[in-house]
């Protein structure tokens, strides 16, 4: 450091000061920068070649580095503090009517081909939805069903039975159990489910036990 | 300063005075205000903002005035205050305070014209001073390619076995379910309640209120609620004498509870 | 240094890392970055108040800089090096004399309410320069003054202080001298009832000045 200074007290503009330079106008410009350009803008006979060599070497391991891009020059963040430049927030949100529904019927009828599922919701299902229940590893292609054109079946997966506390997908309530329980109308009834909470139905509760 | 300086300073200022007059006559509207013309005219004086005559400038300004009317040049009405007021102090400053007289003092009325004059300069030269500053845009930079802060927003999708269970209900029975209503009278059987709870009972592993077993339709209606509750109620006791399930209550009049009782 | 490096393994990055850390996210944000938001987005446990000591000291003399804007922090190029910049140059709104000085005399006396501004300058304000002075973001509402019609106040903001180069209100050019002269003192005209309270003023005023 101290040789390279002296050096540049020989130099027409020192080196270390055209490295100054040079990281000036990359950290400032909006774009990549040519060394040509670099060069223009530089006073008379600065050499921005050889500052840019310094300038990378300098930030070599830093947070931010010097890089070719093309023929131009630019800093840009280091590779791997990329996370830093995301802020992550995950939100919850409910499963579509539509992805329930056609879950619901694969969860039922595995193996299902999607031209069943269909049937059985008596409406097409869109692309968006079976990707988006793959995606969330809820359902997976089965073995493809033996008839013409050999359709894909999909089935639950393990990822399903973990969330929703099923040890078979043949745990699941039949049809008679569903009515029987209440679960056909169109509010959900509260308690038949070790899962839902009990806190509202208290209230509800004291409701029903009060004067009448 | 001997005496001569002084003079020839007077002199001077007398002409720059006359001068800065003239000007003020052609351009009043060049000045924001008697306070800022004040202030100009002060200049006049050539020295320390802290050492100037007020009675001076006060009698500059006055004579400005009567000028500008001799002119038939409209003044603005805050300028007229001013003059009003410069008189005012003026008189304060030659006559010696009447006996009895309360209120401030000619000099502590001047006292405060010269700070605010002072003040004025002051905030003047500092906003220059801040002005002259480095300027973020045109001595120093901001980054060129700001890469902002990407907001990933994943969304994690859920659903309960319940909305599993309506969702297939919903489907299945869409074409010959009808919404369960009681068609008969207002009495629920303890055998109805029986069945039903036979039924619903395998899903009830934990302590769960009796009244989350009451049918839907069942609860508005004081009549319905009696008969359904206690159709419920007995059907409970009949399974828990069957040993299907065991039933509890905390205390008087609190929720009873069951669940089903483990094989 | 060893101790405290060992200690790091299990809590949070090692300083050096969390150097570059800051580095990168402030090279990545033209905004000056709050502490808070910097250590919000580190790995738990990251120190970024030391990070960035570290940081300015590295990049002491360079190209760029690290400076402090209130409290948030963030990478400007060196003044001496604009003349290079010209091209990037916004040319930012000729202000008018009296926008200018109604700004000084925020700065200098902030909070101040408007009539306090009148009062200096003699003359009342347009409600286009404050306008103004909002939209550039240089100035913003402060505090109401507790005297009679409670009068909203302006302060300068952190916009104001990233533009000029001030770390702090405090460092405003002359203002020690001129609070020592009396002469950002609101003094009432003699014989007339003092519209403010100085007592409270005063107070506010210190708080205003006051590292944040």
């Amino acid at each position: 450091m101290a040789e390279e200074q002296e050096e540049s007290l020989f130099e027409a503009p020192p080196l270390a000061e055209q490295e100054r330079m040079v990281e000036a106008v990359l950290f400032a410009s909006a774009e990549p920068v040519r060394v040509a350009d670099l060069n223009a803008r530089m006073p008379h006979g600065a050499d921005a070649e050889a500052a840019l060599t310094l300038l990378q070497k300098r930030y070599d391991g830093r947070g931010v580095r010097v890089v070719k891009v093309g023929d131009a020059w630019a800093i840009r963040t280091a590779p791997d503090l990329g996370f830093l430049m995301k802020k992550e927030t995950v939100e919850t949100r409910k499963l579509s009517r539509a992805a329930i529904e056609t879950l619901a019927i694969i969860a039922y009828h595995q193996p299902v081909t999607r031209a069943e599922i269909e049937e059985i919701r008596g409406v097409s299902v869109s692309r968006g939805t079976i990707d988006q229940l793959l995606e969330m590893d809820w359902i997976r292609l089965g073995r493809r069903r033996m008839t013409p054109g050999r359709p894909v079946t999909f089935v639950v997966t393990q990822g399903f039975l973990d969330h929703f506390g099923l040890e078979n997908a043949r745990d699941l309530p039949g049809l008679k159990e569903l009515r029987a329980a209440g679960l056909l109308e169109n509010r959900p009834r509260p308690g038949q489910l070790s899962e839902t909470e009990t806190g509202d139905e208290d209230e509800d509760q004291s409701d029903m036990f009060e004067d009448s | 300063m001997s005496g001569e300086a002084a003079n020839q300073d007077w002199v001077e200022q007398d002409v720059e005075a006359r001068r800065a007059a003239e000007a003020l006559i052609v351009d009043v509207e060049g000045y924001e205000g008697p306070l800022d013309l004040l202030l100009t005219m002060s200049r006049t004086q050539k020295v320390d903002l802290r050492q100037i005559s007020i009675l001076q400038l006060a009698q500059q300004y006055l004579a400005f005035v009567e000028q500008a009317k001799a002119l038939r040049l409209e003044l603005a009405a805050d300028y007229l205050v001013m003059a009003a007021w410069l008189a005012f102090l003026k008189s304060r400053l030659l006559l010696p305070p009447e006996p009895g007289d309360e209120g401030p003092t000619g000099e502590e009325l001047a006292a405060h014209l010269a700070f605010q004059l002072e003040r004025l300069q002051a905030m003047r030269d500092a906003a220059a001073r801040l002005m002259a500053r480095d300027q973020l845009g045109r001595d120093f930079f901001v980054r060129g390619v700001p890469e902002d802060v990407t907001r990933v927003r994943s969304v994690q999708y859920t659903a309960t076995l319940l909305d599993l269970m309506q969702g297939y209900a919903r489907i299945r029975t869409r074409d010959e379910f009808r919404p369960f209503v009681m068609d008969r009278d207002k009495v629920f059987t303890m055998e109805e309640a029986l069945d039903r709870m036979r039924n619903l009972i395998g899903f009830a592993g934990e302590w769960t209120d009796l009244a989350s077993y009451m049918p839907d339709g069942w609860g508005d209606d004081p009549v319905r609620r009696r008969s359904a509750t206690a159709a419920h109620f007995a059907a409970s006791l009949e399974l828990a004498k069957a040993g299907t399930v065991e039933i509890r209550q905390s205390d008087t009049f609190a929720p009873i509870q069951i669940r089903k009782k483990d094989e």
